[in-house]
């Protein structure tokens, strides 16, 4: 393990490395894959000193299964929102919302905020990084709470699961 | 076609050149970024316009555009990145040596 | 296979790379880098006039691609003639930096010898962009050198120099593409040829592009009226870049000069481009350059404006456009660049030994070393007025002569004697404030000594005896260059007998 | 033999380097070392004497400049024995006295250098054969006179005076230049035998008059010719050696020989008889008139000498041949008693300390002996018997009354001849009179007494020569006379006789008038002296010189203001209206058949779909150009409307077939941005918002005209068919360059060296901005925003963190792509620095710079120096610079590889790139932490105050 | 069905472009008009992939790449000098 | 045929929402409603888009390529920042000038 950790310290970004290499190849041939895992295992090595305190991805299924919620969020909320923005205006109720987080990464908090910004109808504004608070703009929201329950609930949680924090 | 891309030409060319005749360095700087962009799409413009026609000889790609054109392109947008930069630290060192933005002498008031 | 046509661009190329990674090192072996590089310079110079003194052209073949689709060296009797000339001015100049100029900023050698390789680029090339590209890397490292040294008057000439710039290589782009867009090539003898055959249809669009790209070159060169930037911007730079910038006008001579008599003379289309107006400007230019040097209040104003006034003179003579006016301004091209170079050094001495009041026209201190420098003043400032027995004389002689017949040529006789009368004047006002009218320095200052500055500027008094001495292998070699000019060996031997292959016509 | 001619000139040359030398071992070293020289000049023309006394004219020629006319030919005839003889006799003498005359403390060698050079210049114009030759030393006898006058340059008036000759002369002897170049021209050779030979065809040609009026300015203003004479008298500002030798024996006399030595070429047309002798004429009278109201006396003799140069001018003018003889005579004549009476003024000035005739009086009574002296001169100059000048006076009295010219007036020319030496005889008298007696001296600084023995010698000499030729005029100059003036003639030498007495004729009564009429003159003349101060102020001193020069530059400096005021703009706008007035003109005088502007192609065959897009485009263009230029002055705005420009023109890209463009100009746009918005923080808008109405319309006119010229044109090309040779590219990108990506192959293989030059220019560009930035020190705007604690923004921070392995990963991909799809080493380089730009922006620079510290200057050395080197690999082979070379490579596990050389080269390419664009973006982000004031509060303060060096790290 | 369904698709982000040029020159802040901006890069992703489709090779897919990858950074640097008046520090 | 169907259908939903996007940035009141225009449906938008035109591609060509999807990457990495970005500087905008929203069509800075 500790033999491999040396050999790939960033294992999930030399992966995500490779298939982005691999993606781009226009073929997917054997040189292409050398190539990549090359690049793969170089570039997060170089490049290791601008990313301090990277955090590890604990479980990565956990991950996969939230990446799977979000997307599917996306499309569903998109349909929401575009109802929204074609409809009548004054039935809108933008607010700003705080969440207040249980996870202290700085760098999971901010995957949080994106995943917010990404899907529709919220947008993270901002970051307390010391009292922890997500602040969150609402498109149209009445009932506040929900919106942090749901945030934390299928988000955050996982979240903290993937990145054991 | 033509006439669209040679209108937005002249467009920029003019802008761009009103730009340069202010006496403020920033509008100066400004307007030669506007007079390059116009004095690019004259040399792309001098290979032809074509569209879908890739100058690249690869499969699929059935018709090929004028490339020379191209590559001065390159060169020339390359070339004025560098000058933009320089002008940009020559106004800011001009700025800093005479207090003052704009240009010694100026015009009489 | 022999790479001489190339080594007086690579040569300043590896040595300002040099400079770049030697800048940890200090400044001395940046100093060695540099000047080796010049000498060497001196010797490829030799050895290029030598090769191009027979009368042979070589042309070099860059990725060994043959013209006019990959970027061709010529070397001929002019391209030899005007890389000698920047290597004659170049070492003088560097040794003359190695004193102490080139501790006022950063990257000084590095642009010094980017802007030689500029330079001998656009003296050897013989494609059309390719000289686009060197115009603006001779700019770029002359931008650099004009700031050298910061401060007000520099930052702010070197703002109005840079956006002229600027707009002009625009200008240049755009005649470029234009031509390209209609002759379909880059290449200068193939461009030649395109336009010996331009149909009925096309010519006013040709005749356009043309005159935009003799705008540019009029720009590099200073024509009146596009001459009034120059001496307050020559005049801000420190002594050796300006010295150096003495040949960058003649950058636009010389491009004019080629395209005139190389591509635009043979092809009815522009034969007459340059024929109507030329002469006028160029009187106007002298005229410009003589009021610029009666204005003037500091010394290296006045020789940046008879830099003016040696534009306006090369001009007329090109305008002439015979064989004996095209030799004599060659002639006069070579005294004028290397004179002119070596005022800007002596200007540079006399503002340091003055002190305070530098090379302004007030009374200040005693210069230091007054003799010597006063000698040498009189000697360039003989030799810029075209006084005998120096080389201005024989090369004002030579440009009189020959434009005598030209239209316009009593004017331009007029406007070229009082060149030689008024800023002798000048001259001699100077003279009287720095050498006779001083005030005795309050005490002995550090520049006693004769340090490296005092012997380049030594070094270019020598050019204009020496152009006197040997006036007559000069001359030859310059009307033999006139001649080379004018006949086609140059465009069969970059395009062969047959120059119409390979073209086709494009939807 | 002929050889010894320019022996002779290297002697004097010789001379002059060697007398500085020589001065380091005291003064009289100095002066035997000239006096050598001098003396070593005439034995080398001394064995040729005899010939040319003969009527033998020798000519040496060597080639300098053939065919540009030029070559150094020489002559010595009798006109140059002549002359030689009192260039360098009187040169001796010259050096002797100046070796007695100037103080101790003088720079006696470099006085005696410069007085040999000139010497050399004046006997160099005496024996020249080509005219451009004699121009030459013409020009050098100018300089150094320039030089010699201002010998005493402490002294104000002295300067100017030296200026004011210069001017003058120098003039003069750039119309003679013309004048000698048409001379040439008509006459077909620039030699004098040739040129005196052809005189018939010279007058004939309907350039004469140009000619000879550009050639006898030059003679004029050197022989201080009315009006040009004024140099003459201010230059007396200069020591008494150099007055006595240039401005009475020599120099003036070069216009006076001019006249002789053309003579046979120029003269016999009613215009040269019109010009030189009513010039000569003038200047006879004029100098005589005011020579006796001048109170100094050197003023007095410099009037005397502008007046006989007029009277021999006079006497060429007349045209007969007896008095160009007499012509020739009086330059003989006046140079020995000019030269003596300088020389004594000298000695008196010595003496007194002052040359003001009104305290200078009675020093017969102590200096009796020079004042003999003097008194003999004088007389020779006022025409007394038994002396020289009575016997050229009398030659041109006899050729006033003899000379054919004036039909029924033959009294007018007699008269003016007598009343001329009326006058002569009576500054003549004044100057005998007011210094000899007339009372005793007042006031004068030091008491008189006589000089050195030796340095009366030099006098004694010439006045024994006054009186040996005035006695004795045939046995003593005959035969020189004969010969120069013969050569003045071409040998049609007329007959005369020289004999002190001719009997009582009507020349003698002349003589005996004017004597008398001179002297009553001077007696009375009080009443003059009032009514000149009166009436005629001093228009010619110094003062009106340096106040008409000063008014010139003054007048040159306002054009230049008009013009160079440092704005680009005012060196713009002449540009744009050159080019468009040369454009407007090319185009319209072209072939009617090529005036229509649009062109036979059908054009680009787009669909509608395309035209609709680019109409759309054109609409974003249109909203991105005018926001730009509308918000101009709302910078941050700009910046805005200025990205959707650049993000049309790479949409314009993407669709019309060039796909490295769009992403070279998308990454580079940003990199743009970016640079922009850091200068933003330091360039305020400027105060004064309001621009003259006039001017912003000018502008737009200008703008507008030019950007329609440039639209027309481009659719003028976009509609015609041409041909290229870009064929050959796409045809041997593959088999040649080894990529499919003709572009690419362009850049870094057919045309490789172009991108060798763009990356060095990329490279300049940072390196400059580098050099220009560091150490400059700038305070942030008045309304620039504050600084925040969070600068930071933690989404933005983090985000980075993964996105820059990414981007290198792409930036990796473009770069070894490039060769066969769109990419290469510029986009590559760009999508690098601007994930490592990114790095700066999110997280600061200390950030950045703590984790990669790069030396940029290096990383673009290295980059320039791969892609020279690649080039460099190809010589290898034998092959020129560039040549690339590409193939299979077979690795294992990997399997074919298709390499080439061109991908290294773009390789430097991307590292050039990654490092200036680097460099440029942290070196002005960097300035912000090097902000002059702190914070707030000072800032409009700080703004004023200049920018300071940092220590220089580089020392 | 392509053939008509692109030129369908440029037409509606063709009228998401001039909506969002109307933003952009309509304001009326700052951020307004760098949140149009931002938008215009996304459209013109968009664009991008159509014209891909459009003319049948993915020829231009690094543009779009780049533009998804880049387009953020100058939007980033705009908002970066609103706050705090510097990009780099 | 199913392909050019899916394509079809993926290509117009994208610039629907494209364009829905845009309507949003246009129509709604405020910067930070305005924000949720872009950033989410456009995301969405180009989302199907890039799917769409993968199929499209990869039907015609040989291989599966999957590297139109690094659109969707990037964009997902990068589109959030740009909204937290633009909320940010609002909100500071906000803060300066606390009684009203900016005054509009002027960069304050300039003032
Ligand atoms: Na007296
Ligand atoms: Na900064």
């Amino acid at each position: 393990m500790s033999v491999l950790h040396a050999l790939v310290p960033a294992p999930v970004l030399s992966l995500m490395i490779l298939g982005l290499w691999l993606a781009l190849a226009p073929q997917i041939t054997p040189g292409q894959f050398v190539l990549g895992a090359v690049v793969a295992l170089a570039i997060p090595r170089l490049t290791a000193a601008f990313w301090p305190d990277r955090p590890r991805l604990a479980r990565p299924l956990a991950a996969l299964r939230l990446a799977g919620t979000v997307l599917a969020d996306i499309v569903v909320a998109n349909f929401a929102v575009a109802r929204r923005v074609v409809g009548p205006l004054h039935r809108l109720h933008p607010a700003f919302v705080e969440v207040p987080l249980d996870l202290r990464d700085g760098f999971v908090a901010t995957i949080l905020g994106s995943i917010v910004s990404l899907t529709p109808g919220t947008v993270s504004i901002e970051i307390d990084r010391e009292r922890w608070i997500l602040f969150v703009h609402a498109l149209d929201d009445t009932d506040p709470q929900q919106l942090v329950d749901t945030i934390k609930r299928r988000y955050e949680a996982p979240l903290r699961e993937a990145f054991a924090c | 076609m033509e006439l669209i891309v040679a209108a937005g030409i002249g467009l920029l060319t003019a802008c761009g050149l009103y730009l340069v005749l202010r006496a403020e360095t920033f509008s100066v700087v400004l307007g030669l970024t506007l007079l390059s962009y116009a004095v690019n799409l004259v040399l792309f413009a001098s290979g032809r316009l074509v569209a879908n026609a890739p100058p690249l000889l690869v499969e699929g790609v059935p018709r090929h555009t004028d490339p020379l054109p191209q590559a001065l392109v390159l060169t020339a947008i390359v070339i004025s990145f560098g000058m933009t930069a320089y002008l940009v630290a020559l106004a800011l060192r001009a700025k800093g040596e005479s207090g003052r933005d704009g240009f010694d002498g100026g015009d009489p008031t | 296979m022999s790479h001489l046509a190339i080594i007086p661009i690579l040569l300043p190329l590896a040595a300002g790379i040099a400079c770049l990674a030697l800048e940890r090192a200090g400044l001395v072996a940046q100093r060695a880098v540099s000047l080796a590089a010049a000498l060497m310079m001196m010797a490829v110079a030799a050895l290029l006039l030598r090769h191009a003194g027979t009368g042979a052209i070589d042309v070099y073949a860059l990725g060994n691609w043959p013209a006019p689709f990959g970027i061709v060296l010529v070397l001929d009797r002019l391209s030899a003639l005007m890389v000698a000339v920047c290597a004659a001015l170049a070492l003088p100049a560097l040794i003359y930096a190695s004193g102490g100029t080139d501790a006022l900023g950063r990257h000084f050698h590095a642009l010094f010898q980017f802007q030689i390789a500029g330079l001998n680029g656009a003296f050897l090339t013989g494609d059309l962009f390719n000289l686009f590209v060197f115009f603006e890397v001779l700019l770029l490292a002359s931008y650099g050198l004009l700031v050298h040294g910061n401060g007000r008057a520099r930052a702010n000439a070197g703002l109005a120099y840079v956006v002229l710039n600027l707009t002009g290589s625009a200008l240049f782009l755009i005649a470029l593409g234009l031509l390209y867009g209609t002759l379909g090539t880059l290449n200068m003898a193939d461009m030649a040829h395109a336009l010996a055959r331009v149909p009925a249809a096309d010519q006013a669009l040709v005749r356009t592009a043309a005159s935009l790209l003799v705008v540019v070159f009029a720009l590099k060169a200073a024509l009146f009226p596009l001459s009034f930037w120059l001496p307050s911007v020559y005049g801000a730079a420190v002594a050796p870049a300006a010295a150096l910038f003495a040949i960058m006008t003649k950058v636009g001579v010389y491009a004019l000069l080629r395209v005139s008599s190389a591509s635009f003379a043979g092809a009815p289309v522009t034969a007459d481009l340059l024929q109507p107006w030329l002469m006028p400007l160029a009187i106007a230019t002298i005229v410009a350059g003589t009021l610029g040097a009666l204005a003037a209040r500091r010394l290296a104003v006045v020789v940046a404006s008879l830099v003016v006034v040696s534009t306006g003179t090369l001009l007329a003579a090109i305008a002439a456009s015979g064989i004996e006016a095209i030799a004599a301004a060659l002639f006069y091209l070579v005294h004028s660049t290397l004179v002119a170079g070596g005022f800007f050094l002596l200007a540079g001495r006399i503002a340091s030994a003055r002190g305070e009041a530098g090379d302004g026209f007030r009374t200040g201190q005693t210069a230091t070393r007054a003799v010597t420098l006063g000698a040498a003043y009189l000697v360039f400032a003989l030799a810029i007025s075209g006084v005998p027995p120096l080389s201005g004389f024989l090369a004002k002689l030579m440009i009189l002569r020959s434009i005598q017949e030209a239209p316009f040529g009593p004017l331009a006789w007029t406007a070229l004697l009082s060149s030689s009368l008024l800023p002798a004047l000048v001259l001699a006002r100077a003279a009287s404030v720095f050498f006779w009218e001083a005030k005795p320095a309050p005490a002995a200052t550090a520049e006693a000594r004769l340090g490296l500055p005092a012997l380049a500027m030594l070094t270019m008094l020598a050019a204009s005896p020496l152009l006197v001495a040997f006036a007559a292998p000069v001359a030859d070699y310059a009307r033999a260059t006139a001649m080379q000019l004018r006949s086609p060996a140059a465009s069969e031997a970059v395009l062969g007998a047959d120059p119409a292959t390979a073209r086709e016509r494009r939807p | 033999m002929s050889v010894l001619i320019v022996l002779a000139l290297m002697a004097l040359l010789a001379g002059a380097a060697l007398a500085p030398v020589a001065a380091r071992f005291g003064r009289v070293r100095a002066s035997q070392t000239a006096a050598a020289a001098l003396i070593g000049a005439l034995a080398l023309l001394a064995p040729l004497a005899p010939g040319v006394l003969s009527g033998q004219v020798v000519v040496a020629s060597w080639s300098w400049l053939p065919e540009w006319g030029l070559d150094l030919a020489f002559r010595f005839d009798g006109l140059s024995l002549l002359f030689a003889l009192l260039i360098l006799g009187i040169g001796l003498l010259i050096v002797l006295y100046a070796s007695y005359y100037l103080p101790v403390a003088d720079r006696m060698g470099r006085f005696l250098g410069l007085l040999l050079v000139f010497a050399a210049g004046m006997l160099g114009i005496v024996l020249s054969e080509n005219i451009l030759l004699l121009l030459v030393f013409w020009e050098i006898t100018s300089v150094t006179s320039f030089l010699l006058i201002a010998y005493k340059y402490e002294a104000h008036d002295g300067r100017i005076a030296a200026r004011m000759a210069l001017a003058v002369t120098g003039g003069g002897g750039l119309a003679m230049l013309a004048g000698f170049l048409l001379l040439g021209h008509i006459a077909g050779s620039f030699e004098l035998s040739d040129i005196l030979a052809r005189g018939a065809q010279i007058r004939a040609h309907p350039l004469y008059a140009p000619t000879l009026v550009l050639i006898l300015l030059g003679a004029f203003t050197k022989s201080a010719q009315f009006p040009l004479h004024f140099w003459l008298p201010n230059a007396m500002a200069a020591p008494t050696p150099v007055s006595a030798y240039l401005h009475s024996a020599t120099m003036v006399k070069a216009g006076v020989f001019l006249l002789a030595r053309l003579h046979p070429a120029l003269a016999g047309t009613e215009l040269w008889f019109g010009l030189v002798s009513s010039v000569g004429a003038a200047t006879f009278v004029y100098g005589a008139y005011v020579a006796l109201l001048k109170h100094d006396f050197k003023g007095l003799l410099a009037y005397s000498t502008v007046s006989h140069l007029g009277l021999i001018t006079l006497l060429f003018g007349l045209d007969t041949p007896l008095s160009v003889v007499a012509g020739v005579f009086h330059i003989i004549n006046h140079a020995v008693f000019k030269a003596s009476l300088f020389m004594a003024a000298g000695i008196i000035d010595h003496e007194c300390g002052t040359r003001d005739m009104r305290r200078i009086n009675g020093l017969f009574k102590y200096m009796p002996y020079t004042a003999t002296l003097g008194i003999v001169a004088a007389g020779a100059m006022a025409g007394v018997p038994l002396l020289n000048g009575f016997l050229s006076k009398e030659m041109f009295f006899a050729e006033a009354i003899e000379h054919p010219h004036f039909g029924a007036h033959t009294w007018v020319l007699p008269v003016f001849a007598t009343i001329a030496g009326t006058l002569s005889v009576a500054y003549s008298t004044r100057f005998i009179h007011d210094v000899f007696f007339n009372g005793e001296p007042i006031n004068l600084p030091r008491s008189p007494h006589e000089p050195p023995r030796w340095m009366r010698f030099p006098v004694e000499i010439l006045v024994l020569l006054c009186i040996a030729v005035g006695v004795a005029p045939q046995l003593s100059v005959g035969p020189l006379l004969d010969a120069a003036a013969g050569a003045a003639l071409l040998g049609n030498l007329p007959a005369f006789k020289l004999s002190v007495w001719h009997g009582f004729n009507l020349p003698l009564v002349m003589s005996f008038v004017a004597l008398a009429a001179g002297i009553v003159y001077y007696l009375n003349r009080r009443f003059l002296f009032e009514l000149h101060e009166r009436y005629l102020p001093d228009l010619q001193s110094p003062v009106a010189f340096e106040r008409v020069y000063q008014a010139m530059t003054a007048a040159a400096a306002r054009v230049m203001a008009l013009v160079d005021s440092g704005a680009p703009r005012r060196y713009l706008a002449p540009l744009l209206v050159f080019a468009i007035a040369l454009g407007l003109w090319a185009y319209w005088s072209a072939h009617p058949d090529g005036l229509a502007l649009a062109g036979g192609a059908a054009g680009a065959p787009a669909g509608p779909l395309v035209q609709a897009l680019a109409l759309a485009g054109l609409a974003a263009l249109a909203a991105g150009c005018l926001g730009v230029v509308a918000c101009h002055r709302q910078r941050l705005l700009a910046i805005i409307f200025m990205s959707v420009v650049g993000l049309v023109v790479s949409m314009t890209f993407v669709l019309l077939s060039a796909p490295d463009l769009a992403l070279t100009q998308i990454s580079v746009e940003v990199v743009t941005i970016v640079v922009m918005l850091l200068a933003l923080r330091f360039l305020p808008a400027r105060a004064e918002t309001a621009e003259p109405r006039g001017r912003r319309l000018r502008d737009m006119a200008i703008a507008g005209l030019a950007g329609g010229g440039v639209a027309a044109l481009s659719y003028a090309m976009l509609t015609r068919p041409f041909e290229t040779i870009s064929n050959f590219y796409l045809a041997n990108a593959v088999p040649g360059g080894g990529g499919a990506n003709a572009v690419n192959v362009i850049l870094v293989d057919f045309r490789g060296f172009d991108t060798l030059g763009e990356i060095t220019v990329l490279a300049m560009a940072a390196l400059g901005a580098h050099a220009l930035v560091s150490g400059l020190r700038l305070a942030p705007y008045a309304g620039s925003a504050e600084r925040e604690a969070d600068r930071h923004p933690i989404m933005l921070a983090m985000l980075v963190r993964p996105l820059l392995p990414l981007a290198l990963a792409v930036s990796l991909y473009i770069l070894l792509r490039g060769h066969n799809l769109p990419g290469g080493g510029f986009i590559a380089g760009l999508v690098t620095s601007v994930a490592l730009i990114l790095q700066y922006i999110a997280c600061g620079i200390d950030f950045g710079r703590a984790r990669l510290p790069l030396d940029q200057p290096r990383l673009i050395a290295a980059g320039l120096a791969i892609a020279g080197a690649t080039g460099l690999a190809s010589w290898l082979f034998g092959a020129p610079f560039l040549t690339s070379a590409h193939g299979h490579v077979h690795l294992p596990l990997i399997g074919d590889v298709e390499l080439a050389s061109a991908m290294l080269f773009d390789l430097g390419v991307y590292l050039v790139v990654v490092g200036g664009t680097l460099l440029v973006l942290t070196e002005l982000g960097a300035l912000s932490r090097r902000e002059l004031a702190a914070e707030g509060a000072t800032r409009e303060a700080a703004t004023r105050e200049p920018a300071t060096q940092e220590p220089a790290p580089w020392n | 069905m392509l053939a008509v369904v692109v030129p369908v698709a440029v037409g509606l982000v063709v009228a998401a472009i001039a909506l969002t040029l109307w933003r952009l020159l309509r304001g009326p802040g700052v951020m307004d008009r760098v949140l149009a901006l931002d938008t215009l890069a996304i459209n013109a992703i968009a664009l991008v992939i159509l014209f891909d489709i459009l003319f049948g090779n993915a020829i231009s897919f690094e543009a779009a790449l780049l533009i998804a990858m880049m387009g953020f950074v100058g939007t980033a640097a705009l908002c970066k000098f609103r706050l705090s008046g510097d990009v780099i520090e | 045929m199913l392909t050019e169907v899916l394509t079809s259908a993926l290509v117009l939903i994208g610039a629907a929402f494209v364009l829905l996007g845009a309507v949003g940035l246009a129509r709604l009141p405020d910067l930070f409603t305005r924000l949720h225009g872009p950033t989410k449906a456009t995301t969405l938008g180009v989302g199907a888009m890039v799917v769409g035109s993968m199929i499209h591609f990869n039907a015609q060509g040989d291989g599966v390529s999957l590297r139109d999807l690094t659109i969707v990457l990037f964009l997902f990495i990068t589109a959030p920042v740009s909204a937290h970005m633009i909320a940010k500087a609002a909100l500071k905008e906000r803060e300066r000038a606390p009684q009203a929203e900016p005054p509009a069509q002027q960069d304050p800075s300039e003032t």
